[in-house]
């Protein structure tokens, strides 16, 4: 059988690529989908918990986790669109007009 | 009948100066009537205390009538208010509220074209004779402080009365507002050395009433030294009131003021109130020989100093103003060395000594009172002779003689008498005063010092006949000069009839030393503690014995014709030109002088310095140090906002790699504290 | 008091409070046309005021005016309404209600927003009588801070060209100071409380602070006391003070000087001194010097000023070190006379500033170079001016002068215990001072040359209500002079008291 | 009457019976505007079932209602009073959205919509008994107010707002549920009571570690805590005026109830069985605490526009209310959520005034408020008490909640403590930040009524904003002189909390 740490670890590095993707990424679609990314990080988390707890919450929480992400990704596509709509561009290093 | 009512003295002036300052304004010449019978009815009722006390029981023990309220107290130390009467404060209330009177009535023609600022003239000086006869009369330290400076306040007041709008334009204005707050702060310096000095006493007496004060068992059971402490700080006061060695520059400065309130301040007031408080601390300071050694000599050394700064002047009031400061050291150097001996004598128990010191208390009270009244008379005479002329300056008067004759010679008299010329007022009180100062010469360790002060006393007499008859050559005789061909006549009637009363007994008060005023102002002890009066003094033939037989006596009536006749060719007859001895104003000597020794150039220096150089100095500290801390950390945190702003780029990149690393910075921190704190 | 009140005035505290809250309320309420009536309306509410304060001063029994009613009671805490007047306080009432009255008088030509700015003394007042009456330290600090607002509003809307940032520096630097006495406040009513309920009332911490360590009371001392001496102002956080003198209306300074600045003395005495007694003797050395720094600092900053308003405050400065000197001989004398300074220095300071203020309105400037000669323009505010010097620089027989008296006899005392006697010297240098920088001041600005530099057409000499202000002023200054033991009597019994419980007597 | 009229409505969904009705009312609203196409009608449909809501919010709470559903949801004392303050705002938002120029006029009835589900979301997580419930009521809240933010009139500032909130708050969602995996690992439930139980059984271990900062990040990232609180000057600039309002004041309160409901029953429980070591964790709080509070006032201090520099003093503000979690104890979770209400009325009322402001064409730079007193009296006082109540100035509500909040570090409530000394430098920092404060919300304060404007020219501020802002101007004083109003209820919300 294979140790739970594997798992963890590949849910980590998951998580990392995620997180440098949204650090580093202009282009806010892919930063939507790195978003994703440790979502489903988060997700394998609890579905080895679950399954080496033989615990069946974990499960429930995923399935939350994904309807969620879903909508989330939904309304960030729809801001986006607005943006696009108004502003002509997504790009991140372009939205920068309110700082300081 | 009358001791009781002895609070009416100062309250009767006092109740002038309100009305008068309130009021004055709807008042004949403005309120000067009033503040003349203010003065008077202070001086009748002087009189009457007087001779209730010199007829009644309590004259001959314990030598004082007292009553006193407490007023207020300080914690567990009461602060009364009340009168004491003894020989002392009749003299005093006698002679002020007497030549004040006069002064006044002089006022009244003086002051005659002051039109409105009359009315604050009056008020000031009815407050003024307040201050004097409050002192004078006060049952303790704090008390007699009031009215201290009281005094001080109305010399500041009156010598600053030109101190704008002044009739000889703005440069006089200046000068005597400048001269106003000299005197004030000066004398102030001493009021504060006055003040640490009562501290000492309420301290180590537990009370400030002069009858607990003067208490020979009391004194005995404090600390020595702090009673030296409390007794030089007392003394730091005189000092400062009366003008003494080293805070003497601001009595010439105080020129400045209208001649009446010299008179009031030299002859009736103020300067006087140092010389009474010595006479009144004279039990204290007798405790211990080095504080009246002290006296002594700061006495001898400004009644020299002063009287070479005489020499030269020109200004007519100048000249006054240093003979006052030389006479008033003659006044100190009598206590002082009275006191010397007494101090001695107490030591030792040696009741003759004590007896000789005693002669010193006397002595310099005689002087005070002859003073009293020949400077009073010199000074309303050159007021008269500068209000015909319109000038202070000899050197434009001249030849007056004929033309005010009441004045020339009430003014010689006063002349004569100051100068000790025989059986002048003068010439009783100087001889005894050189005599005690002879005498304590013989005593104790460091009384050769005694013997140095004799010295220049005698030297000082030489220089008081000198420029006294200087002064009244170069202005009734000699040449008419400038001012002197304005004069139309002799003053009005105002102003003569106080300078013959004044002459009266600037010629003849002396020799009430031979009719035993040494019986009523003198010092002893008397049942173990001090008293006041009831003194067996020389009697008539004693004082003719003791002053006509000793050779000292004609040595010094020599010098002073001398003096005279040197004057007299000089600047009569104008045979000797002065410029020879001082290369026409050129030698050193003459120009330290006529710049008083350097003294007020010093002084200047050293208070501005002090003062406006210090005060610059934290004036920066203030402003660049302290409130610019304040400033600089208030930029600092709006600064630290605007360049932390700078951190939100706008940029949502950043914004997460921000929200990253803090994650990573937070896991750090954790595991530091984790790791320090020794978690679980 | 030689005379009684023969009657009881129910709620006469809340009463001193109230009224002017709602005469302020009233008084804003005279806007547009009716601006005109806001003086007369403000008038008569500060002047009923007064009458009360003064009632007070007749009361035979203080005790039976204490006022205790519940208010915040939840979570642990316990928070009451309760104003007292004692010893301690009863004169800073009387000051209050008195220079409220004569600052409305004095400012009675204010023509711009007048309904503002007697709103605004008004308000002031509320917050003074407050700060003086609260046994509650809620209550307290509340009073403490609603002091603030009006003054801030008072410079802005009214002061001078830098008002600004003088209101501001004010503001803020005299707010962190009450948030450091905030802290202060927590830990000894909480450390009082000694996990029970936290009773906010000064008679609960009171009895509560038998507990404090003495450790603990040098901790907290330090920080009451760093809240109290910034309002006080104490060398070197005074700094605000001068830049809102400077700025502030002449009503404006008069309160500060005369009334606010004793909030922090006050303070110290009321909450220092009361509950941390072993705290007080661990900061004694740090007073007394502090105090003699603030007294020179201040007296020679004074002769460096050039704008007369400006030297007064220094000279406030230089004269609340003599009341931090007179409170840190932790004696009966020192607190007693710390108390009868802080009285004097509120007329005397008055006085000063409607002087100052008049001099900026009737002649133009106060910039004493550009000044000289003028008494013979103005001989009443010359007059006054004289005077207010006089008390201040301590002539005897008026008021300041025995306050003065009774602090340094009472530093002569401590210096006697330390045996440093030397030290006296410091407050003697600074009573020469004080005479120094007044009399050149008054020799620059009204004596001697008559000024060029100023145009002399449109000076005015005071008007009558300016007159009667500082006139009541300055009688009250001589009425209290030749007469102490009118104001010593209140604080004898108190000053002794304290001065049992701090050990030294 | 009393709660037996809920439970009697509602059974055994009692508990949920506040959101149950908002969460129909949010249903119906596109239908309401669609059938009516009157603005007017939505906002009374909403405004009256947020009141419906509330009356049988404050029938359980006065009543001390108490019950659960399955288990995952529990109303308690601490629930009833969070609803209650959730529901405030959603009135004040609710009321206001009617007339501000800003909202969107399209969309209302989906507005209201998302307005009405994000206060569900709230409520959700005030009475979330279970992680589950915790990070849907959340995620419920986020993506509602995503959408809110990008909700206004044609602005790009809106779009460009809407697009930093929504891939933060995915970004910290994406933490959270990070953070709540590894929880789960290392206690094996959700359910929050079973995992202190759990976790008094255990050492401290490094998935625990990763857990504890993973969730303060993601809920750090809702109540704006350094340094997550990039994201809020540019939303609430961003943002219509309203929303501004509603995020500051509701949406940051739901980040702080779920740290209370996770941390402060884990380490409460924890620390009385005292296997776990809850101080450090405690010491980070208070370090983010005083960062927080001194970074937002500082750099709140440069700030010219007007809604940025509330958003920043909004930061500052948590920053305070954070000073609960370093103390963790239980009158200072009491004084935190009353200074929690406070805040919604000082605060609150502040985004009012500037959306009120901008409606009737004034701009949001602070240089624009100039002679403001003149124009708009009442206004510009109401602002005054705002800010100075937000400083802390005596006698308004701000100065009651902070005087409770700033003892709490000081003080445990009575409980036989006496004066705590470790976080008393807590207190400091705080008290110097309240002091630093001043110095911006006294620029506000001068330009409104010190400064003069070019213009007297009277405004006329719509009806709705001026009711609302008399709510919170008689809030503001009555919450600083009678605090056990509210206060009470803290405490017996805080006891509750921690008599879990």
């Amino acid at each position: 059988m294979i140790p739970i740490e594997v798992y963890l670890v590949f849910a980590a590095v998951l998580f990392a690529i995620g997180a440098y993707g949204v650090m580093v990424k202009s282009n806010t679609i892919v930063v939507l989908m790195c978003i994703e990314l440790m979502l489903n990080a988060a997700n394998i988390n609890f579905i080895v918990f679950s399954a080496f707890t033989t615990d069946v919450l974990g499960q429930v929480f995923v399935i939350m986790t994904i309807s969620v992400a879903a909508a989330e990704v939904a309304v960030g596509i729809a801001i986006l669109l607005n943006a696009y709509k108004l502003k002509n561009t997504t790009e991140a290093d372009s939205l920068t007009s309110m700082r300081w | 009948m009358f001791v009781e009512y002895t609070w009416l003295v100062p309250l009767v002036p006092m109740l002038c100066f309100v009305i008068i300052g309130f009021f004055g304004k709807k008042m004949p010449h403005g309120g000067g009537p009033l503040a003349i019978f203010g003065a008077m009815f202070a001086f009748l009722i002087s009189a009457l205390i007087s001779y209730e006390f010199f007829t009644s029981a309590a004259y001959s023990s314990p030598g004082y009538v007292t009553e006193q309220i407490t007023w207020f107290s300080i914690g567990s130390f009461d602060i009364n208010i009340g009168y004491y009467v003894d020989s002392l404060a009749c003299l005093m209330m006698l002679f002020a509220s007497f030549i004040s009177t006069l002064i006044f009535i002089y006022s009244i023609g003086y002051m005659h074209n002051e039109g409105v600022k009359r009315r604050r003239y009056f008020a000031e000086v009815s407050l003024f004779l307040t201050g004097m006869l409050g002192l004078a009369v006060s049952s303790n330290f704090l008390e007699m402080f009031v009215f201290w400076e009281a005094m001080g306040l109305c010399s500041y007041l009156l010598i600053g009365f030109w101190s704008f709008t002044h009739p000889n334009g703005d440069d006089a204005s200046d000068n005597a507002a400048s001269a106003a707050k000299k005197a004030f702060l000066v004398t102030r310096l001493g009021d504060v050395c006055l003040m640490g000095g009562m501290f000492v006493l309420m301290y180590e007496f537990g009370s400030l009433d002069y009858t607990a004060v003067f208490d020979t068992a009391a004194m005995a059971s404090v600390d020595p030294n702090m009673l030296m402490l409390g007794s030089l700080l007392i003394f730091g006061g005189v000092i400062g009131k009366s003008a003494q060695f080293p805070l003497l520059d601001w009595l010439p400065d105080a020129m400045a003021g209208p001649t009446t309130v010299s008179a009031l301040i030299h002859a009736a007031t103020m300067v006087k109130a140092g010389v009474y408080l010595v006479a009144r601390c004279f039990p204290l300071f007798a405790q211990n020989p080095e504080v009246m050694l002290f006296v002594g000599v700061i006495g001898g050394i400004t009644a020299f100093f002063a009287a070479t700064m005489a020499l030269n002047n020109m200004n007519i009031k100048k000249v006054l103003a240093y003979s006052t400061l030389s006479q008033l050291g003659y006044m100190f150097l009598a206590l002082g060395a009275g006191g010397y001996m007494m101090a001695l004598g107490l030591q030792s128990g040696d009741s003759a000594l004590i007896a000789a010191g005693a002669v010193g208390y006397t002595a310099g009270c005689l002087h005070m009172a002859n003073h009293a009244f020949f400077k009073a008379l010199l000074f309303l005479g050159s007021g008269s002779v500068i209000h015909a002329t319109g000038t202070e300056d000899m050197r434009e008067m001249g030849g007056l003689h004929s033309k005010m004759k009441i004045t020339s010679i009430t003014m010689l008299i006063g002349s004569l008498s100051i100068a000790g010329f025989p059986l002048f007022s003068g010439f009783w009180s100087k001889e005894i005063v050189l005599e005690v100062a002879m005498h304590a010469g013989d005593y104790g360790a460091e009384g050769y010092l005694f013997l140095v002060l004799w010295i220049l006393a005698i030297i000082t007499a030489f220089m008081t006949a000198f420029y006294m008859f200087r002064m009244w050559f170069m202005t009734f005789k000699g040449k008419p000069g400038h001012g002197a061909e304005h004069c139309h006549g002799e003053s009005p009637k105002s102003m003569t009839i106080p300078l013959i009363i004044l002459s009266v007994f600037a010629a003849a008060l002396g020799c009430i030393i031979l009719f035993g005023f040494d019986d009523y102002v003198t010092i002893g002890i008397h049942a173990g503690q001090f008293q006041v009066g009831s003194g067996h003094g020389h009697g008539f033939m004693g004082w003719l014995e003791d002053i006509f037989l000793s050779a000292y006596t004609y040595l010094t009536v020599a010098l002073v014709l001398i003096a005279i006749g040197v004057a007299y060719v000089m600047y009569s007859k104008m045979s000797i030109n002065p410029g020879k001895f001082n290369k026409d104003g050129n030698s050193l000597l003459y120009k330290a002088l006529s710049n008083r020794w350097w003294f007020p150039r010093l002084y200047d220096q050293i208070g501005w310095k002090m003062g406006y150089g210090v005060a610059k100095g934290v004036e920066f500290v203030d402003t660049q140090v302290i409130d610019g801390t304040v400033n600089a950390l208030s930029s600092a945190v709006a600064g630290s906002g605007d360049s932390m702003s700078k951190v939100q780029t706008g940029n949502v990149r950043d914004y997460a790699s921000v929200v990253v690393i803090g994650i990573v910075v937070l896991f750090a921190v954790m595991l530091l504290l984790f790791y320090f704190m020794g978690g679980a | 008091m030689f005379f009684d009140l023969p009657f009881e005035i129910p709620y006469l505290l809340t009463l001193l409070l109230v009224l002017p809250l709602v005469g302020a309320v009233a008084t804003l309420a005279m806007g547009g046309e009716r601006q005109k009536y806001a003086k007369y309306v403000a008038g008569a509410f500060s002047g009923i005021t007064m009458v009360l304060s003064i009632m007070l001063l007749f009361v035979p029994d203080l005790a039976v005016y204490n006022e205790s009613y519940p208010w915040i009671e939840t979570a642990g805490i316990r928070m009451s309404y309760i104003l007292t007047v004692d010893g301690l306080s009863i004169l800073m009432v009387f000051l209050t209600g008195i220079l409220v009255f004569l600052s409305t008088v004095f400012s009675a030509r204010e023509h711009d927003r007048p309904h503002y700015f007697f709103a605004l003394i008004l308000a002031m007042e509320v917050g003074l009588m407050g700060v003086y009456m609260a046994a509650d330290y809620f209550l307290f600090y509340v009073m403490w801070e609603v002091t603030l607002i009006p003054m801030y509003f008072m410079i802005s809307w009214f002061g001078g060209p830098r008002r600004h940032y003088a209101a501001i520096k004010f503001f803020i630097y005299t707010h962190v100071a009450s948030l450091v006495m905030l802290i202060g406040i927590f830990a000894i009513v909480f450390g009082a409380a000694g996990g029970g309920i936290a009773d906010f009332s000064f008679e609960a911490v009171l009895a509560g602070s038998a507990a404090f360590s003495s450790t603990f009371q040098t901790l907290v001392f330090g920080l009451l006391f760093f809240g109290f001496a910034v309002k006080m102002p104490i060398v070197p956080f005074h700094t605000w003070l001068p830049d809102a003198h400077t700025e502030a209306p002449t009503a404006g300074s008069v309160l500060l000087a005369g009334v606010m600045l004793k909030m922090g003395s006050y303070g110290i005495i009321r909450v220092c001194l009361e509950l941390l007694p072993e705290g007080a003797q661990a900061w004694q050395t740090t007073m007394v010097f502090i105090g003699i720094l603030a007294m020179i600092y201040g007296a020679y900053a004074c002769i460096a000023q050039k704008d007369l308003k400006k030297m007064v405050a220094f000279s406030s400065i230089s004269h609340m070190g003599m009341v931090m000197i007179s409170m840190a001989c932790l004696s009966d004398i020192g607190i007693q006379f710390a108390v009868f300074q802080m009285f004097a220095h509120g007329l005397i300071s008055a006085v000063l500033f409607m002087v100052a203020g008049a001099t900026g309105h009737n002649i133009g400037t106060r910039e004493i170079p550009l000044l000289g000669g003028l008494a013979g323009k103005v001989p009443v505010l010359a007059a006054f001016m004289m005077f207010g010097f006089l008390a201040s620089l301590g002539l005897p027989g008026l008021v300041g002068f025995w306050a003065e008296f009774g602090i340094i006899f009472s530093f002569y005392e401590y210096t006697i215990s330390i045996d440093m006697i030397w030290l006296i010297a410091f407050c003697l240098i600074s009573l020469l001072l004080t005479a120094g920088y007044y009399l050149w001041a008054m020799q620059r600005s009204m004596f001697g040359r008559l000024t060029e530099k100023i145009d002399l057409s449109h000076i005015h000499d005071l008007s009558r209500p300016e007159v009667i202000a500082l006139g009541a002023t300055c009688a009250l200054i001589a009425l209290f002079g030749l007469w102490p033991d009118l104001a010593l009597g209140f604080i004898k019994e108190y000053a002794s008291s304290l001065a049992l419980s701090l050990g030294v007597v | 009457m009393d709660s037996s009229i809920v439970t009697s409505l509602y059974g055994e969904f009692a508990p949920l019976a506040p959101m149950i009705i908002l969460m129909i009312a949010a249903l119906l609203m596109p239908a309401v505007y669609y059938a009516t196409k009157l603005r007017d009608a939505v906002t009374l449909v909403a405004v009256a079932a947020i009141a419906l809501s509330m009356f049988f919010n404050i029938l359980m709470m006065i009543d001390g209602y108490q019950g659960d559903y399955v288990g995952v949801f529990v109303y308690d004392a601490f629930a009833g009073v969070m609803i209650l303050l959730f529901q405030i705002v959603a009135l004040l938002t609710a009321m206001v959205s009617l007339s501000s120029s800003e909202t969107t006029r399209a969309h209302y009835g989906a507005f209201n919509s998302l307005l009405l589900a994000a206060t569900v979301g709230m409520m959700f997580v005030a009475t979330a008994n279970d992680l589950i419930t915790i990070f849907l009521g959340v995620e419920l809240v986020s993506i509602s107010s995503y959408a809110l933010v990008a909700m206004k009139r044609k602005d790009p500032r809106a779009a460009e707002a809407a697009v930093k909130y929504v891939i933060i708050g995915g970004l910290s969602t994406a933490l959270t549920v990070y953070g709540l995996s590894m929880l789960y690992g290392v206690t094996g439930t959700t359910n929050i009571p079973e995992i202190a139980a759990a976790l008094s059984t255990q050492d401290f271990s490094w998935a625990f570690g990763i857990a504890l900062i993973t969730m303060i990040a993601g809920y750090g990232f809702k109540i704006a805590a350094v340094p997550f609180h990039m994201w809020a000057p540019d939303v609430y600039e961003g943002a219509a005026t309203p929303v501004s309002m509603f995020l500051g004041t509701g949406s940051k309160k739901v980040g702080f109830v779920a740290l209370f409901k996770i941390f402060i029953v884990i380490f409460v429980a924890a620390s009385t069985t005292a296997a776990f070591a809850t101080e450090e964790v405690q010491y980070i709080f208070a370090i983010i605490a005083a960062i927080t509070m001194t970074l937002g006032n500082v750099v709140a201090i440069s700030q010219n526009n007007i809604k940025r520099m509330l958003a920043y003093s909004s930061i500052a503000q948590a920053g305070y209310i954070l000073i609960v979690m370093a103390v963790m104890s239980e009158y200072a979770l009491a004084s935190g959520m009353f200074h929690m209400f406070t805040h919604v009325f000082m605060k609150g009322g502040a985004f009012l005034v500037v959306g009120a402001l901008i409606s009737v064409g004034i701009g949001e730079k602070i240089s624009d408020y100039r002679g403001l007193a003149k124009r708009a009296p009442f206004i510009a006082f109401a602002m005054l008490l705002f800010l100075f109540a937000l400083a802390g100035i005596p006698p308004l509500a701000g100065f009651t909640s902070k005087l409770f909040l700033f003892s709490s570090a000081i003080y445990d409530g009575g409980l036989g403590g006496g004066v705590m000394t470790q976080w008393i430098w807590l207190a400091f920092i705080a008290v110097l930040n309240s002091a630093i404060s001043l110095f911006y919300y006294t620029r506000v304060v001068k330009a409104m009524l010190i400064e003069k404007g070019e213009t007297t020219e009277r405004i006329k501020v719509p009806k709705t904003f001026t009711a609302a802002i008399s709510i919170c101007v008689v809030f503001v004083i009555l919450l600083g002189i009678y605090p056990q109003l509210i206060m009470d209820f803290c405490a017996d919300a805080a006891s509750a909390l921690f008599g879990i």
